[in-house]
């Protein structure tokens, strides 16, 4: 079973209220959810959609097509209609919006005036459409309920939105032609998760306990996540003046011994370029979230684009090295988060955590995440070092890490070229072998990449590679693609730098093809020079929205 | 008493004979070891310039970070650790100049952190452009018909961002700047404390003998918690210039503020064997 | 005829004087110089030392050894004396120098005192250490008294220090013993340049009226040029109060119409990163020059390497083209200058010219510049445009630009994704337009680039490929080994950005080595990025310093 | 005269029914037309945020740059051709946050644009986080326990930097409003004009009614030109907040003291058939 809803209106009617309470009561219902979110870089006003899809089998992606079209204003008919189903649906405000076409496909419902009757304000027009969606569903109204009471804090107000709903749940009950059905399924231990959720969720696991930045979408989600879990926890989430400064007090703090981390998108990250690289040069941890949308500059502020591989790798002056993770899913994101901390800890280096806009804000199920698992290592030396030298030059490249405040030590880095104490130096010798040592570690490093995923036949004529937040379409578009009898597989990225890459060398004969989300092919630019493989096909991107299954199985097979 | 010999180390200054350097260097040791702080609690947080090489100099914690940038550093490191007493020592075009913004916010977040600027009005490491400080009209290789606008007051800035705690000595004036910085590391809240230091090898205009000549004292007379009266003190510049404690705001700090650091600080909270059950139900 | 001064002292002892007098003198005795600079992050004390290097051939590049080694002070002894060849020679100051060790190398000369006597100032030691030079090497002491009264404004002080260096001049003179001579050749049009001054030429030449930057080494070279010649042709230089106000102030001032640039070095550019994105995106044609350091961070600020290719090929959030340039000597620098401001305005893109301390702080002899052939072209269209588009999609990609303030017309763009009239649009076909008819332009600039020279004999066995300021080290390197009978070539690239791979292509199947500045081998990785060709052998150098030619030769001995 | 009209274009403003940016918009409009400026001769500039949306709904030139840096772009431009009108127009965030470096130092270079702050006390278009404005103890996502540091007061600091030209103004009162921005244009030199704007949407302390409440207009018998009281007048803002002109210093500006700009704008300067002889002369 699977369905498309698509939720669309102005900036402001409250879309996302819809959107997350249907999602909470799909998951609920034992169904497996996935919620995209197109948004314009405004407040109210414009025209703003959400599509819900609802599955029996997990799911990763949205796709094309609509089954249910919530239209909050006319605006949404006219953009959306043509992709309704034939056994779709399209439910609107049948007193508000006039519109002509009336034919099976349309379902009016007097959605504010339900509101207006049973709550006494339009602002619970959420609360009619959830209850007409669940009605012509014929989904549990009593899960429903629960999910509008725990919504609203106030007993009084959730009693009325629920009123609202049953008015809403009864219309859309009546309509009994509507094909598509969700009926409860079963309970289950699974989770509705957003990925800026996932990695701040993975944040505070790995035991991040500062955070600095400035506003930007879509980082901000992720300042948002660890703001809100921060009295519990005992987080300190300090909004900085501007991202030189968020990176410089993160670097501060982690010297000083805490966990500390970032959220930003490119344009913030391009600020913190000098930082990383004092990062990189005073071996002081620190992890940073990009969360990338289509540039260049301001670009598109709430879109989605993965063009900023290149860039992170690189960024920086001078030589160093940083890991770089690129979740292909909230899952992934939550377990690379921790890890982004583990290495920046183990190395004494810059962790990146590569994620976007649609990665950041959709909404996934998934199973039950565990945690009983979760390895935090802070290879910290708590206890005095004897004649302690903060870049000592070890086997390893790696030194040991003691806190300043430790009592008899003394803690001592630099931005310049340094001793192994940590002081300034202009001993050309000195500077040789600390070179050595900083890139000693990223060799190490390379040990503890994870290597793609491949999914797919066994012997494949083409593969398909790609990294990062396009998985889920991905390996939806492989499934349908082995099905209808091609011999195709996936090789997916998630850390992508140090670029593991033997499974790559193990597939390099083969036909590829590189899916991704920018205009120039940047992991194929990446692979090319981390390995010579040279992936000449490429399916690309750039419009500032994600794939989808239908788009990348259409592209495959016009070049197949 | 820590003695201050306890702050000696054995690197050289880089710095030219004469420099007015050498005695804020010294006297920080005094302060410090007047206040019986031992080094290991000590950090100090610098940018880059002339001065931001003094913290190499003492016996203590340090990070050594980006020209502008140290006075972020120095609060994410106050943050991480409150029992730390957190220094950011620089110059004048690091602080005033690239370090602008973080200056200006950071004297409103009143983290507990103490701000000294080496002030010679010039930049000194890379060979003598006009800084934020210099005065109109003097003339360098890149100022060359002299400095067009009128010198960054960071004095009056700092009252007009209502600071916690504002000074200025003289580096001429040893035992004014050994009681001035004790006051700023006693204070409890953001201090900035100016700090007049001639440039022997730059700065021809404002030498040892211009600051000399015009430097005089506040005394108990002024009273430095009157924040009008304390921004005229501020504009006071030219034949006759205050030193001493210009303006005094007692305001919380930032870390009172949070009850996240007040049992224990940040950086000493475990971050295992937590319960995150309360966070999974919120995704069901 | 070759000979190699080496004058070492403390920081503010007068090395870099006594180098440019003696450099000039060699200049106008008709030989060719090349002068570099290794000097330490401090104002005085320390160990610097100048290496002027003559020769009766062109030369490009320091080599090791020393024939004269003028001792300012003990240390300069201690540090150098291993390095003076059989029959050099050391001078030092015998009153001030206590020094045991003395035997036929040692010249004792009492060069304070000759300076007082003659000039009353130790000052114009620096006058008395050149006459003793001239003198020991039988030059021709009134080219040495022409300079010297150059130099000094007052006619008075000038006499002086003339007075000072016949002194000297007679003294050294005296010493028939020394086997080196430099008695004046000829009469020459040739140039005694540095690469930061042969940059800054470039760029007033090329028509940059506005320059503004935040003083950084090595970058402050070229603002410090710009700044001296300011009043005679017009240019406005402003130090800025931060990088990023720098290159933000140089987009407005671009934006309205005038040539401008920034100048600064690897960490002043990290901070110019998302600036650059701006440029990119709002077509705005800007030079920025980076002097590259050795990194990370503050690093040596006064050293050299060639660390920051990849990063700013790569610098920047989103997508867009730009040209790189990384001339190989200052002559280079003084063509490629121009060409930077010509591709910027023609491409309306970012240019970058990397140079690196070595190039921008020596000084070398170069035939006289030819200036009647450089074509300057703005591209702009001054005259009123109907419908003007500032952005306007186009065959080739370039809209044709006006400047605000033409009567008539508006000229409007953002840093948002916009429309081709410049408003911010959420249309995301446009979006998929606009990035297209962006990258376009960068497939155009592919054939503006210039390919690598390529010099050494025709069929050789080994191929050493270099970028930027190693041309000179390499090149001589690679005419020594052919001398010595090795089967050697040399293919060196000045252009780096858009990568001119024809001549890699046919040279693909030699054995390749890679001679670089840094240490993780940037270059040879840009190559296979952008080739496949994958060049395993490389040299590398990351102390500080810059490669010489004895150097070079050894290291390809080793692994030939 | 130019008509008002003049300069509307077709595009529709992206902001909330009721948002205080609309009557900014008109007022900046009349106060144009009333100057006579023609659309082509003006360049308005502006960083990211809500308010720096505005220049687009306006018919004239614009550079539409990244946040926090329209001031640094501006002046770039002005120095280019002075005889174009730059406006920077952003809001608060833009200006005191993320702009503050630039904002405080060109305060000091005094070159002739004119800054106008759309000052709603909160960052918008990010969706309600504090800004640097926003009154203590105000609650967001982000700061969950309200703002903890003091409101940035861009009057004062202006002041203190001794400012060319500050005014204040509310949205509310456009008749005010287009008079302000009318002398800030006709100023000789950097003018800032910090405009009270309400935000319907995330600021539900400073509404247009606690506005409407609080100000009011400074009459003729106020000195703008004493730096002390102006200081004072900066520091009031509770139950009675001032608007109006608050400080004049009429300084000379960047562009002339520069003897590059006298005879023409720098664009127009010729840049080819020059003879480069004396330089070539100096390499020999
Ligand atoms: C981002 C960046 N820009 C520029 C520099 C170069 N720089 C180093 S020190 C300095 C100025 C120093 O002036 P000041 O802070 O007054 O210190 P002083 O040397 O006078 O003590 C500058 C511009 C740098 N290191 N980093
Ligand atoms: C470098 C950078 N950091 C962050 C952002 C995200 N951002 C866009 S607008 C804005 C704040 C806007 O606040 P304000 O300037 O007060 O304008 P308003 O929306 O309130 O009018 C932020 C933080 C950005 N675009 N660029
Ligand atoms: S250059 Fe000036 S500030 Fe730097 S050490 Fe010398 S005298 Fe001191
Ligand atoms: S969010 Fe606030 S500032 Fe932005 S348009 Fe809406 S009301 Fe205006
Ligand atoms: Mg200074
Ligand atoms: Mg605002």
């Amino acid at each position: 079973m699977e369905l498309r809803i698509v939720i669309g209106g102005e900036a402001g009617q409250g879309i996302q209220t819809i959107s997350t309470i249907m999602s909470k009561f799909f998951l609920r219902s034992g169904y497996y959810v996935f919620t995209e979110q197109s948004y314009q870089s405004r407040i109210r006003g414009g025209h703003n959609f959400t599509q819900v899809r609802v599955s029996t089998d997990p799911i990763l992606s949205p796709d094309d097509g609509i089954d249910i079209l919530v239209a909050l204003n006319g605006e949404t008919i006219d953009l959306h209609k043509e992709e309704v189903s034939q056994n779709g649906v399209i439910i609107y405000d049948s007193e508000l919006i006039n519109y002509e076409d009336v034919n099976r496909l349309f379902f009016g419902v007097p959605l504010q005036r339900i509101a207006l009757e049973n709550a006494k304000t339009k602002l619970a027009v959420n609360s009619s459409a959830c209850g007409v969606l669940v009605g012509l569903l014929d989904g549990d109204f009593s899960i429903l309920e629960t999910i509008m009471r725990e919504q609203f804090k106030d007993p009084e107000i959730g009693e009325k939105n629920v009123l609202t709903a049953r008015a809403g749940y009864e219309i859309g009950n009546g309509r009994k032609d509507f094909s598509f059905k969700t009926p409860f399924l079963t309970v289950n231990n699974r989770l509705l998760i957003d990925g800026g959720s996932a990695v701040g969720f993975g944040a505070i696991v790995a035991g991040c306990r500062f955070l600095s930045a400035y506003p930007m979408t879509p980082g901000t989600a992720v300042m948002n996540y660890l703001a809100g879990h921060s009295k519990r926890y005992n987080i300190v989430v300090e909004q900085a003046e501007d991202e030189i400064s968020a990176i410089n007090m993160v670097l501060g703090a982690s010297f000083a011994g805490v966990r500390s981390m970032v959220t930003t998108s490119g344009g913030g990250f391009a600020l913190m370029v000098e930082g990383l690289s004092l990062a990189g040069m005073t071996e002081t941890p620190c992890v940073i979230h990009v969360g990338q949308r289509p540039g260049p500059a301001t670009g598109l502020p709430t879109r989605t684009e993965q063009g900023e591989l290149l860039f992170v790798i690189n960024a920086g002056h001078g030589e160093f090295p940083r890991y770089v993770t690129a979740p292909r899913d909230a899952r992934d994101a939550f377990y690379k988060t921790i890890k982004a901390f583990n290495l920046a800890d183990k190395y004494q280096i810059p962790s990146i955590i590569l994620t976007d806009q649609f990665l950041v804000d959709s909404m996934v199920t998934i199973e039950d995440l565990e945690l009983n698992n979760i390895k935090i290592e802070r290879y910290i030396e708590y206890n005095p070092i004897r004649d302690y030298k903060r870049h000592l030059i070890t086997e390893s490249g790696i030194s040991p890490r003691a806190l300043p405040g430790t009592e008899g030590i003394l803690v001592i880095t630099d931005s310049d070229e340094h001793d192994e104490e940590g002081h300034i130096t202009e001993d050309l010798s000195i500077r040789k072998r600390l070179v050595e040592k900083r890139l000693k570690k990223g060799e190490l490093l390379k040990g503890d990449v994870e290597e793609p995923i491949y999914f797919g036949v066994s012997d494949p004529d083409v593969i398909l590679v790609g990294w990062g937040s396009t998985y889920g379409a991905m390996k939806e578009s492989a499934d349908r693609l082995i099905k209808e009898g091609f011999n195709v597989g996936l090789l997916h990225f998630s850390d992508v730098y140090p670029l593991p890459y033997k499974q790559l060398e193990k597939y390099k004969n083969k036909r590829l093809i590189c899916v991704e989300g920018n205009a120039t092919g940047q992991f194929a630019l990446l692979i090319k020079r981390e390995t010579g493989i040279d992936i000449k096909e490429k399916i690309l991107k750039y419009n500032g929205r994600p794939f989808t299954p239908s788009e990348i199985v259409k592209e495959v097979k016009k070049i197949w | 008493m820590v003695d201050i010999k306890t702050y000696d180390n054995d690197q050289i200054p880089a710095w030219c004979p004469g420099c007015g350097n050498f005695s804020i260097l010294k006297s920080l040791k005094q302060a410090l070891a007047e206040l019986d702080i031992p080094p290991d609690r000590v950090l100090m947080v610098s940018g880059i310039g002339q001065a931001a090489k003094a913290p190499h100099y003492f016996r203590c914690n340090l990070f050594n970070g980006l020209h502008g940038r140290d006075i972020s550093v120095a609060v994410g490191a106050k943050i991480a650790n409150h029992n730390l007493i957190v220094i950011a020592e620089s110059g004048d075009g690091n602080t005033y100049g690239e370090g602008g913004n973080h200056f200006i916010h950071n004297i409103r977040r009143n983290v507990n952190i103490k701000v000294f600027v080496h002030n010679n009005q010039i930049y000194g490491l890379t060979k003598g452009q006009a800084s934020p400080t210099s005065d109109l009209g003097m003339k360098t290789k890149v100022q060359i018909d002299g400095v067009l606008s009128p010198p960054f007051n960071p004095i009056a800035v700092a009252i007009a961002l209502n600071a916690s705690f504002v000074a200025r000595s003289f580096s001429g004036e040893p035992e004014h700047l050994v009681a001035m910085m004790k006051s700023a590391i006693t204070h409890k809240g953001f201090a900035l404390l100016d700090i007049l230091q001639p440039c022997v090898t730059f700065n021809r205009i404002n030498t040892f003998k211009w600051y000399k000549d015009r430097v005089y004292k506040l005394d108990d007379s002024y009273d430095p918690t009157d924040r009008i009266s304390a921004f005229e003190k501020a504009l006071e510049w030219g034949d006759r210039i205050p030193i001493g404690v210009i303006y005094v705001n007692n305001r919380p700090t930032y870390e009172e503020q949070l009850s996240q650091l007040k049992d224990s600080p940040l950086f000493k909270i475990p971050i295992t064997g937590i319960d995150y059950s309360d966070i999974l139900k919120e995704f069901r």
